[in-house]
């Protein structure tokens, strides 16, 4: 009997939160079906969806996975669970937001005592989101361009942040738990999805000071899905599987390990297939 | 039958020429010394002999085929020519090794090896080094052990740059009679270089003398640096030593220059009884100090605040009577001085 | 500082549990490194023997070029063989990314210029005599290269131990063309990377130790077979 | 294979556009790097000499030891120098942490055994003799060990060119000690890896022909100074 | 003064025993030569007295200090003494740089330098080559720059491991003058190796001879490697070639062994008109190979299938009426040879 074997590529906070470790024995338990996991940034994952070397992505960044299905690369979204986002900072809060529950506000706050905040300026999910909420407070943003050459064209890369943000606006270009560590180590704002947050909080050696001061803006919300990869594109590519593992992830089964998965007592995802 | 032949041979280093040999043939089964000042380029020639360097310009023949320097043809003539450096280098192993190396390279049985090394370590007087790390050594050991890893290989032609120079006497000896034995037994070409002329005189069949890159006819051994005689009036005289001033045959003589080298013939320097009136001039005297006896010739070192070397025949020898020790007087014609360079 | 001797003491541990997944990282990591390690001495030790060797046109331009490309990034290699090696690049159909080979792709191109560097240090530090002395013993091209191979071979030791050394302790490649996958993959280092994004530093900092203490046992390895040679 | 192109292409408009941030980019990385190569330099070539000249117990297991510190990690690195400089640290009040000092920090860790270990087989292949012939001379052992460098200096210019382009090439240290902040201590490789991550691989490629680009320069000016000493 | 005095001085290689000097006294102002068979100790000597190996036994004093093998002491013993190397190694430099060297480390003036290198090059005739890259020079040009750089720094000690073993015959000669002028003019105090006897004689003092690590009171001339003659009865001779049987002195015999060295005092051997009737043994016949004048002594070397070597005064010489060529008969007194070892 051949081995059922599906290759996906996935943002680091699905492995680094523990989910993965719980939901793919279920899965293999289930269906048969192993999964070589390979856990990068949000980008470098779909870039890997393009390139066709995996058969599934598992990301979140809605916006970029819809494109993603329009240019052809995937079959369908599979919306599988969401966690939320929130603000963090230190516990002497000298900004003064805590209990605040609008983002934008929170920021505007921040930006106001230029209290240092850390931003993943990775192009990532959350640095999507940051992006979004600096442009919700109405201040005055700047504008980024990247310039790069694709195929002879030029394409330009932009990015927004709170002008003349200079000493307090620290932009690290890194994965979110070392923003965290980062943000902890600076005693800085930042955002951050729960998951991660929860487990740096309280499943580490040494756990981060800081805490949560923002949180339950609906803005704040922070979907998953899975798609996999169009045989149209990628004849190679394992789409049985990977429909079957979409299946499953939706199914009454995988919703329910995902909703029973705690880590330190604490849920960290919602499923969004069962509602 | 001609083993090498030298047309035109130049070699430069950094735009000096260290070598420059207009026509040479050495002969097979021949011992031939090579002489020469330091520098002179003795070591140069036999490199090239060695086919181990590339002449600057020229043409070599050996065995009259000409040698091109392209590193696939000169390994194949490698193998029949041997050179033992000056200051050899043995490889960071044990002398058997080292030995062993040119033998293995040969594709030789292990039993002959053996044979073989024992052999040439015995001819050497090295046997009980045989296990020894060979870069621990001292000089002269070092020395024989290289000349025993090339004699092991019985080459077609054996060049050996001062192959005796830090040997004990007793060994240098036995070193050179080893080198004229190898010669009539296995019909092997001798090149070697040295610094001691009766060394050189007594087991070579032809002396080669290096002077500056080129090759002299007349010999080496009085070579003097000499400076005009400013106080001779219409004679050309020049100037060795403080009290020695020679006349010169005029038509032996280059363009006058501040400073230049003479050889004197030490053939034509005759003993005289007592300075006489036939010979006005160029009569010296001077004490002698060593004699030697050289394949037949006598060759009579005399001391007249230069060292002058007298060749002459036994009978000469005998007929002046001269003994170690004595002062005498001799006379140097003009004709046996020649200016080089 | 409770950090460093907690990470001593689980270090301890791991090692004398005998974890399964410990073990097959541990193999992982060496089998990539070894293969590495031995073909990168293949090509670059006669590479750099050639370049020493030889005099050619160009010689200097080609060891500055050398020079230059000890200071690769893993990111380059890493994006460099990914072009080559996913579904989209020619080598594509062999489906070679996210496989050991791969990392052995990438650290072979990372640790050849290392190689072939202090090979042409060790050759070009050995006297000329040694290899004239071969010559005029008759030996060819082939066998007077051993003869400087074994005159610098410590050089060259050095060399190969500390391309072992850079490969098993290099994270990026491992990462980027093998992808950390858990049973395939994962290495020592990609393993710690992972452990330390998950916060758990001191099974990070531990898996370093168990790295130093293999990589002890190989040099000590390496030291006996050189044996009191060098004495 | 497009890629490639198309990473040349970037990579010349980047070095041309004159970017500020790009610039400043190259800047920390070239100050950064060239601190720690210096330090290190500093450090290890001295060792590397007391621990090739001296006879002491136990100088087979400190090179040893040296030879497995060349397959330190750097994320091990990174946590070492991490757990003492981070605010808990001892180190803690001089506020280090992700500053362009605690790459500094880490990296000269890195390389000092890369430059301590060449150093030492660099010095090992110098004959005996020189030493000798300098002592006799009458030079004391600080004269003496310069005779010696200079005759080993081809040796150890490798090392420190080698070190350069580990330290320059390098992206674990810089990201966990540096923390990869833009405007402060982004470096060329946390840049690229930042562009890895976020899948503009050709960005990313290009700042990596820029890095070699440059690193082709430093050794061109090494050549230059080195001069024709070599001959 | 005493420069050096060594006590019971042994050094160890390799479970070897190499040197073993039970009393040796250097003094001042002299100059000895070191005469021995190769691999006989005599650069490890050096080495020692140079300061720069320490023994592994024994005690030397330098100037009435003992000398301690510390290194912290060493440094300053070092710049009295300097030796030069049998095969000598010049820094990869010009030549120039060679000798200012050891000025900078003693921190000479910079005009002063240039003057003492100048001085010291020309002295051995290498002024020519200042600029030159000193690993690029011939062997003799090598030697000589060596001993140069050594010059200039005009040591207390000064010591010459073959000093001209690869120079060539005009430079021989000048090197040696220079050690005889320095030693007289700055008192210096000078050690030499050399295999060349008569050099030995020429310009030293006083002749140390190594044999096997030892020192050997009787001189190096002549020895042997020799079996016991099994057909002698009731005597005890010893055969050094297929032809000479020789009867010894037995109160000069150890123990006998299969194969041993024996030593033939030079100074008494004469020779004799014709063989007669009063030495009815070790009478020996032989050619007259070289006569040489060695600072008032004649040495004779002939040629009896060994070579062996006869020291007799000037009288003695010019009565016996020696010439070269000539084939004499000379006697052995059996008390004249000694079993070595
Ligand atoms: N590689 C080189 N580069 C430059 N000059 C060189 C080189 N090799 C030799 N020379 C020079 O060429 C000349 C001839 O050198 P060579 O070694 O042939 O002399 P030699 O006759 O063997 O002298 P010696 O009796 O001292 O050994 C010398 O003046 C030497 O300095
Ligand atoms: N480092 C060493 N290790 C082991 N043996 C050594 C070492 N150095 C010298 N020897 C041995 O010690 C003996 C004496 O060596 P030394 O160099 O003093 O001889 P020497 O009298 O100078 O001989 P030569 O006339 O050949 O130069 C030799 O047999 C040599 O092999
Ligand atoms: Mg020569
Ligand atoms: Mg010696």
């Amino acid at each position: 009997s051949e081995e059922k074997i599906l290759k996906m590529s996935t943002t680091t906070s699905t492995q680094a939160s523990g989910l993965l470790d719980v939901l793919l024995p279920e899965l293999e338990k289930d269906t048969g079906i192993k999964v070589k996991v390979i856990a990068k940034g949000t980008g470098a994952a779909i870039r890997d969806g393009m390139d066709g070397n995996v058969d599934i992505i598992f990301v979140h960044a809605k916006a970029r996975e819809e494109k993603f299905i329009q240019e052809g690369y995937g079959t369908k979204r599979y919306a599988v669970m969401h966690n939320d986002f929130v603000i963090l900072g230190p516990p002497n809060d000298p900004a003064g937001i805590n209990g605040l529950i609008s983002a934008a506000e929170a920021l505007k706050k921040i930006a106001a005592v230029k209290s240092a905040f850390i931003s993943r300026g990775d192009d990532s999910g959350t640095h999507t989101k940051e992006q979004t909420l600096w442009k919700a407070t109405g201040i005055p943003l700047e504008k980024k361009t990247d310039k790069i050459i694709k195929k002879g064209k030029k394409r330009e890369i932009t990015f927004v942040h709170p002008a003349e943000s200079g000493q307090w606006y620290l932009s690290i270009g890194q994965g979110m738990g070392k923003t965290l560590t980062v943000a902890d180590e600076k005693k800085a704002y930042t955002l951050a999805d729960r998951g991660t947050f929860i487990k740096y909080k309280y499943g580490r050696d040494v756990p981060i000071e800081l805490n949560v001061l923002c949180e339950g803006d609906p803005i704040l919300a922070n979907p998953y899905g899975v798609i996999p990869i169009n045989p149209k594109k990628h004849s190679h590519v394992n789409y049985e599987l990977a429909q079957a593992f979409a299946q499953w992830l939706v199914s009454d089964k995988g919703q329910s390990v995902i909703a029973n998965y705690r880590l330190m007592g604490k849920q960290l995802f919602y499923p969004d297939a069962i509602k | 039958m001609t083993v090498y032949e030298l047309h035109q041979l130049t070699k430069i280093y950094d735009e000096r020429t260290v070598l420059d040999i207009p026509d040479l043939k050495i002969k097979e089964n021949r011992i031939y010394s090579l002489l020469g000042p330091n520098g002179t380029g003795k070591t140069t020639l036999l490199n090239i002999l060695g086919f181990l360097e590339p002449p600057s310009g020229g043409k070599i023949t050996y065995r009259s085929k000409p040698v091109r320097f392209v590193e696939s043809e000169l390994q194949a003539l490698r193998r029949d020519v041997i050179l033992v450096d000056q200051f050899p280098i043995l490889f960071t192993a044990t002398v058997w090794k080292n030995l062993e190396f040119g033998l293995k390279v040969r594709k030789i049985s292990k039993g002959k090896r053996t044979r073989m090394i024992q052999e040439a370590l015995d001819l050497v007087g090295m046997r009980d080094f045989a296990l020894a790390q060979a870069h621990k050594l001292s000089g002269g050991e070092t020395q024989r052990v290289a000349l025993a890893r090339a004699l092991a290989l019985s080459p077609r032609v054996f060049l050996c740059d001062e192959p005796t120079s830090s040997v004990d006497v007793e060994n240098q000896a036995i070193i050179l009679n080893i080198l004229k034995r190898i010669n009539q037994t296995k019909r092997m070409t001798i090149v070697f270089t040295t610094h001691d002329r009766t060394q050189a005189r007594t087991i070579s069949d032809q002396t080669l003398v290096l002077d500056r890159g080129r090759l002299l006819e007349a010999g080496y051994d009085n070579i003097f640096s000499a400076v005009p005689d400013l106080n001779s009036l219409g004679e050309t005289k020049c100037v060795i030593h403080p009290n020695i001033s020679l006349l010169m045959d005029s038509h032996k003589i280059k363009p006058a220059k501040d400073r230049f080298r003479i050889l004197i013939d030490p053939k034509q320097i005759h003993p005289l009884r007592k300075a006489g009136k036939e010979f006005p001039v160029n009569v010296l005297q001077g004490i002698v100090r060593q004699v030697v006896d050289e394949n037949s010739k006598i060759r009579v070192v005399v001391d007249s605040g230069v060292r002058l070397i007298l060749l002459m025949t036994e009978k000469t020898y005998r007929h002046s009577q001269i003994f170690v020790g004595d002062s005498i007087t001799y006379y140097i014609p003009p004709q046996a001085i020649q200016a080089i360079d | 500082m409770d950090l460093l001797i907690d990470s001593f003491i689980s270090a301890f541990f791991l090692i004398f549990s005998f974890d399964a997944e410990m073990i097959f990282i541990v193999g992982v990591s060496l089998k990539v490194s070894i293969a590495s390690t031995l073909i990168a001495g293949i090509v670059g030790v006669p590479a750099g023997f050639m370049i020493a060797f030889e005099s050619f046109p160009g010689k200097r331009i080609v060891i500055t070029v050398l020079n230059t490309l000890l200071a690769l990034p893993t990111v380059v290699i890493g994006l460099f063989v990914y072009t080559f090696i996913s579904r989209r690049g020619i080598f594509g159909p062999f489906d070679l990314l996210y496989t050991q080979k791969a990392i052995i792709i990438g650290q072979v191109i990372l640790i050849i210029p290392v190689v072939t560097v202090f090979t042409i240090t060790a050759i070009n530090r050995i006297d000329e005599r040694y290899r004239k002395t071969a010559m005029t013993l008759g030996a060819n091209r082939i066998q007077t290269a051993w003869v400087i191979f074994r005159e610098a071979r410590f050089g060259i030791i050095a060399a190969i131990i500390a391309s072992f050394g850079r490969v098993i302790s290099e994270v990026g490649i491992s990462m980027m063309l093998g992808g950390n996958i858990k049973g395939f993959t994962r290495t020592m280092t990609t393993a710690m990377a992972l452990e330390y994004d998950k916060g758990a530093f001191i099974l990070s900092i531990a898996l370093g130790i168990v790295l130093l203490g293999i990589s002890f046992g190989m040099n000590m390895l390496f030291h006996f077979f050189q044996g009191r040679s060098r004495a």
